[in-house]
């Protein structure tokens, strides 16, 4: 499949995912350190599903995702700055600083949050792509969620939804096998889930979600078949996250062996090897990315740092939409 | 303008009416609820609009309320002027996450970025028989929530233009039509209409004491305020109109003026709209009172089947001219 | 299958299809004259799947039912006149006539109501499985929904709980191809319900729900495997209601042909005449069923006419408990 | 009893005991909800008792509000008493079909048939900046349900002992804990404690001016007792431990000692617990009154992430004392 993409397209989905993870990394520091607050979830492992997955959509698509969105809103095209400047609450954060780690919005780029109730995206999702279906636009909206939200009755609900009405929805499941401390068989008694979209109408397929181009083509394959008039289609990228769920979790309910053995499959070394290999990136040219991530970074913090607090007489703003004239 | 005829109408038909102006007028606008389109609607308010509109603008959903309402939402935030109806609040229950959680989070919460343009239409209350499960007043609870407004048109003028002033807002407004109204006859002022939804409005002067009520109840306070009439005492009623916000000026300038107030109230009590504004009639108008603001409201049980349960649950015209006289002309 | 089934067996389904049949033609014209109120939901047509599915509980089994209930109520053993005096709201009524036609409940038959609410009964009766297995008693709880409930969220929720714990639970899905006046097909994108339940790693098939034997057959089965330790069963009865939704439904969404041609397929007079072939019915039996039946009837309406009402002073009785001492 | 010493403990862990002692006393008894057993609970409340009790009593629930509340309310009906943990009250609402509509009401419905003891456990609150859709209070609007009863154990003592009193209701009875709380270390006097579910208790008392509150309100609120004694102002602090049904006789008598009040209640202001307070000193003790009752809620917005805003949203205990100090000594 790199033959398909080009030089720059297949270094670009490394440098994704290179940003997702030092972004997080970074975050993780700043949470110890008392400037990220509230929940913070980390989506260290999972890169290659949002780096692989959001390349193939357009500006005008939309995404909907969860409160484990950094690496979407980075991926989608928000900058760095906005993102880091959100986590630390500052009025120059995509939302002002009002939604923090996760409630990552912008509407220039069609990114609809960072929802925190799981599965409260889904219905969204399937209302976006109402509109658009009729309005006549050939948009796909693509819904990110995980393993856990399919046991959650608004799934069932919004995929029929979307198969009945035929409506442009990539339904973007990132199985990473646990819903916090609840590993998906024991949350659910049939843990092939791409039958229960079948069984909603929705035609289904699992990819490997820690192979980046597998990630990237079968998402391409997918958003073709939808923006071609095919209703919804549901993918589920095989995950893992590396990190626990939150800053909370003391991971009582996994064992060190079975992380480790996941992080033998991380998304990252692989391709970049594979890269290597290939001929199209050197090592010199990953110390150009990192350095490249690092000073992003490095600005994001600063420009964090100085921004200011949105003021507290500004409350009680934008609780209503200014009335029309 | 001339001063046309009044129509002689039913609250169904003016809110099938402002459905079909709005369908017409508007191609952003589009209805979606269980049983809206071939059924005709569960209170026939829909009746005939598929024929008119045809299947994708007014929208059979199935039996999903959480995520057609979340649908909803998301029609909202892409452009579109949803109008989802709800068969009765106590089905609502299902879909609250979307309603809280997003539709009146989702402004707030993004700074400012989207807004959520949802109207959601929905019947409320009892007075037909359909027991604990059918036939709850939860509006007040609605009325609690940041980011959206609730309205509950009492009268055919008021079924007639919510709608469009609804329509015309741009966060998500809920209207709660009481289950008694739909075949309720009366005239229809020629239009176009109050269309506010800001303001209470004085139903009938009085000067003695102020009976505040909305929705399925300002019938009986009618009736209430007739009867105290028949007995020399002057009653004021206010019809709230909207529940949230509410109109403190209206209230304030009816109770400065009355001294003496009783709340009307189909929700269960303890809790209920009615002690949020007998809360801020203390606050704002404490030193104006001549006696404690008295409520009426229903009693706190499942509303049962039978007429006579039924009706000794809910606030009747009796107990509210009780409850008014108690004030004016207190016993001993 | 008649052959499975003694002479006083394959009767009696007969006769509770058709005491189901004249209580409900009885209903509605009681309806019609104002003595029954609110909303009347009839089973007419579908008396075969209540009849022939409940008699394969025993007394220790639970039912959970929907507001369209009178004639599982019936079947389970519930009285005619505590089912008539609670259409009535007579405080002789099964719900002291609080609940009426939709919430038919009683303790002692475990029939825990006639629930109003779409899928509103469906976890009630994975609690009850749920406390049934805690307790170590080899009971099962048969919960009765239409297909319109397939589609809310909590049908797929309870599915998997029941599955994921393994709980001795028949889910009982009476597929009239409606929910009020939206047909399965214009409702879900995917109207084989079967696939809906396997999806959650429940057991599933579909049955002649026209055919009272094959509704027993399936269902007598479907019983034992559960409570032989299988875990939950879903079973698709396929049936048709030959009446309005509801007293207030003017039908606007089928044609008389289709409902006409369904009628064809009454499961009384078929099986009536199967009897008569298999020489174990005679038009003497019948008359003498129709007759007892009338007699019951006609006692029951009487009694709840004569019955009195609950005083209305008693309104807010059992809103509470009475507190334990 | 021998005055044996009190312990030194936390929140978090005393409501560990009582589910410890709950499960180790009542074979019926069993937990069941999101993350309770494997993840040792979400705020760690039941760390551990997986291992004591097995699987099938401290049962991990799927992401499935709806369903394993309704399940909660099978068991009961079938003789279990469950206690179900709904992980924040934003969720719960995913689940309030289940506990309005049948919870209940099946009891009053099916004629005094059935009974539903079942007990759920939630946090509620906002202070730990987790924004919009996990901060919330909605305490409130359970209070307004017929047939359950809500309580808020608001100490150490309270989150100890009130488990076991619920569990030996036979109807619905919801706990709500504070997010705050689980963190905060006390004393717990030797038990067995008071146990009932019917009474506010006075806190701290006072002759000049009632604040009544709740919850994770206790604490700023006995923290602007403490400031206003300071100022040489005597403030009673009433904590009403069970929010349905109030404890009306506990709340009056304080009333009719200091003659004025401020009601102190994290919800949205508009239709909060504290209006039905304030319509309920109306109603019932208005002669009494020397200024209107006051309150202090939180602000009416979806709760927002940084800190400072958290902090503006919510009741803080110098809005309290201003409270009670400008009714205590009003201005001009
Ligand atoms: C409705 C709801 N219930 C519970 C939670 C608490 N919660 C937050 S994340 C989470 C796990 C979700 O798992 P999954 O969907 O697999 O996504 P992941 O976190 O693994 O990416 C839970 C239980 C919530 N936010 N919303
Ligand atoms: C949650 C909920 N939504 C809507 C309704 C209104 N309603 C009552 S019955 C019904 C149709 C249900 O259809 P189905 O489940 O197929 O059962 P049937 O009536 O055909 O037996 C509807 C929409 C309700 N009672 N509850
Ligand atoms: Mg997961
Ligand atoms: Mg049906």
């Amino acid at each position: 499949m790199t033959a398909q993409l080009d030089r720059d397209e297949a270094v670009g989905l490394l440098r994704s995912m290179l940003s997702i993870r030092r972004l997080e990394e970074k975050s993780a520091e700043l949470y110890s350190a008392g400037k990220i607050r509230g929940f913070l979830h980390l989506y260290i492992g999972e890169e290659a599903v949002a780096a692989g997955a959001i390349r193939a959509l357009t500006p005008d698509d939309a995404v909907v995702a969860t409160y484990r969105e950094h690496g979407h809103a980075l991926v989608r095209g928000m900058a760095v700055r906005a993102i880091m400047a959100e986590m630390y609450g500052k009025a120059t954060g995509c939302s002002r600083g009002r939604g923090g780690s996760m409630h990552l919005f912008d509407a220039a780029l069609r990114l609809y949050g960072g929802n925190a109730i799981v599965g409260g995206g889904l219905p969204v999702a399937v209302g976006l792509a109402l509109a658009d279906k009729l309005q006549g636009r050939p948009r796909v909206t693509a819904c990110f969620f995980g393993d856990g939200a399919t046991a959650e009755g608004v799934f069932q609900e919004s995929l029929n939804l979307a198969a009945l009405w035929q409506l442009p929805v990539l339904f973007a499941c990132e199985n990473n096998l646990y819903a916090m401390g609840t590993a998906l068989h024991r949350a659910q008694a049939q843990t092939d889930l791409c039958l229960k979209a079948r069984a909603q109408g929705v035609p289904a397929e699992a990819v490997d979600g820690m192979d980046v181009l597998a990630v990237a083509r079968a998402t391409d394959d997918a958003v073709a078949a939808i923006r071609g008039g095919g209703g919804p289609r549901f993918l589920e990228y095989r995950t893992y996250r590396f990190r626990a769920h939150s800053m909370y979790d003391p991971e009582l309910y996994r064992t060190k062996a079975e992380v480790e053995q996941w992080r033998q499959r991380d998304p990252i070394p692989a391709y970049s090897e594979s890269l290597k290999r290939d001929g199209l990136l050197t090592d010199a040219d990953v110390q150009r990315i990192e350095a490249g991530i690092a000073a992003e970074l490095d600005d994001a913090i600063r420009f964090a740092e100085e921004s200011p607090w949105e003021p507290a007489e500004n409350l009680l703003t934008d609780v209503y939409s200014p009335r029309p004239a | 303008m001339t001063a046309a005829p009044a129509t002689r109408t039913t609250y169904r038909e003016a809110i099938r009416t402002a459905l079909r102006e709005a369908l017409a007028s508007d191609p952003r606008v589009f209805l979606m609820g269980e049983d809206v389109g071939c059924y005709g609607g569960t209170y026939a308010a829909s009746k005939g609009l598929l024929e008119e509109f045809g299947p994708e603008r007014v929208r059979d959903a199935p039996l999903s309320e959480l995520a057609f309402t979340g649908a909803g939402v998301g029609a909202a935030l892409g452009g579109m002027r949803p109008i989802v109806e709800i068969m009765t609040v106590n089905f609502s229950l299902l879909a609250l996450d979307q309603i809280l959680n997003n539709a009146a989070t989702l402004r707030h919460m993004s700074g400012g970025q989207v807004s959520v343009p949802l109207v959601i239409r929905m019947a409320t209350g009892a007075g037909r028989q359909v027991a604990a499960q059918h036939s709850h007043s939860l509006e007040g609870w609605y009325a609690h929530i940041p980011g959206i407004r609730v309205v509950a048109p009492a009268t055919i003028e008021d079924a007639r233009w919510m709608l469009a002033a609804a329509l015309r807002e741009l966060d998500p407004v809920l209207i709660f039509e009481h289950a008694t109204l739909y075949g309720v006859e009366g005239d229809l002022p020629p239009g176009p209409g109050r269309v506010d939804l800001d303001r209470a409005a004085v139903r009938r002067p009085g000067t003695e004491v102020s009976l505040v009520t909305y929705g399925g109840m300002l019938g009986r306070t009618l009736e209430a305020a007739d009867r105290l009439a028949g007995e020399g005492v002057s009653a004021e009623v206010v019809d709230l109109r909207t529940l949230r916000p509410l109109d403190d000026a209206t209230i304030m300038g009816s109770v400065r003026k009355t001294h003496r107030a009783v709340i009307v109230d189909e929700g269960w009590r303890s809790g209920s709209l009615s002690a949020e504004i007998m809360a801020r009639v203390m606050e704002q108008a404490f030193y104006e009172l001549d006696a404690p603001v008295a409520r009426v409201c229903s009693a706190e049980v499942p509303i049962p089947y039978p007429r006579h349960l039924e009706e000794a649950t809910v606030p009747q015209a009796d107990a509210i001219a009780a409850a008014a006289r108690s004030l004016v002309k207190p016993r001993g």
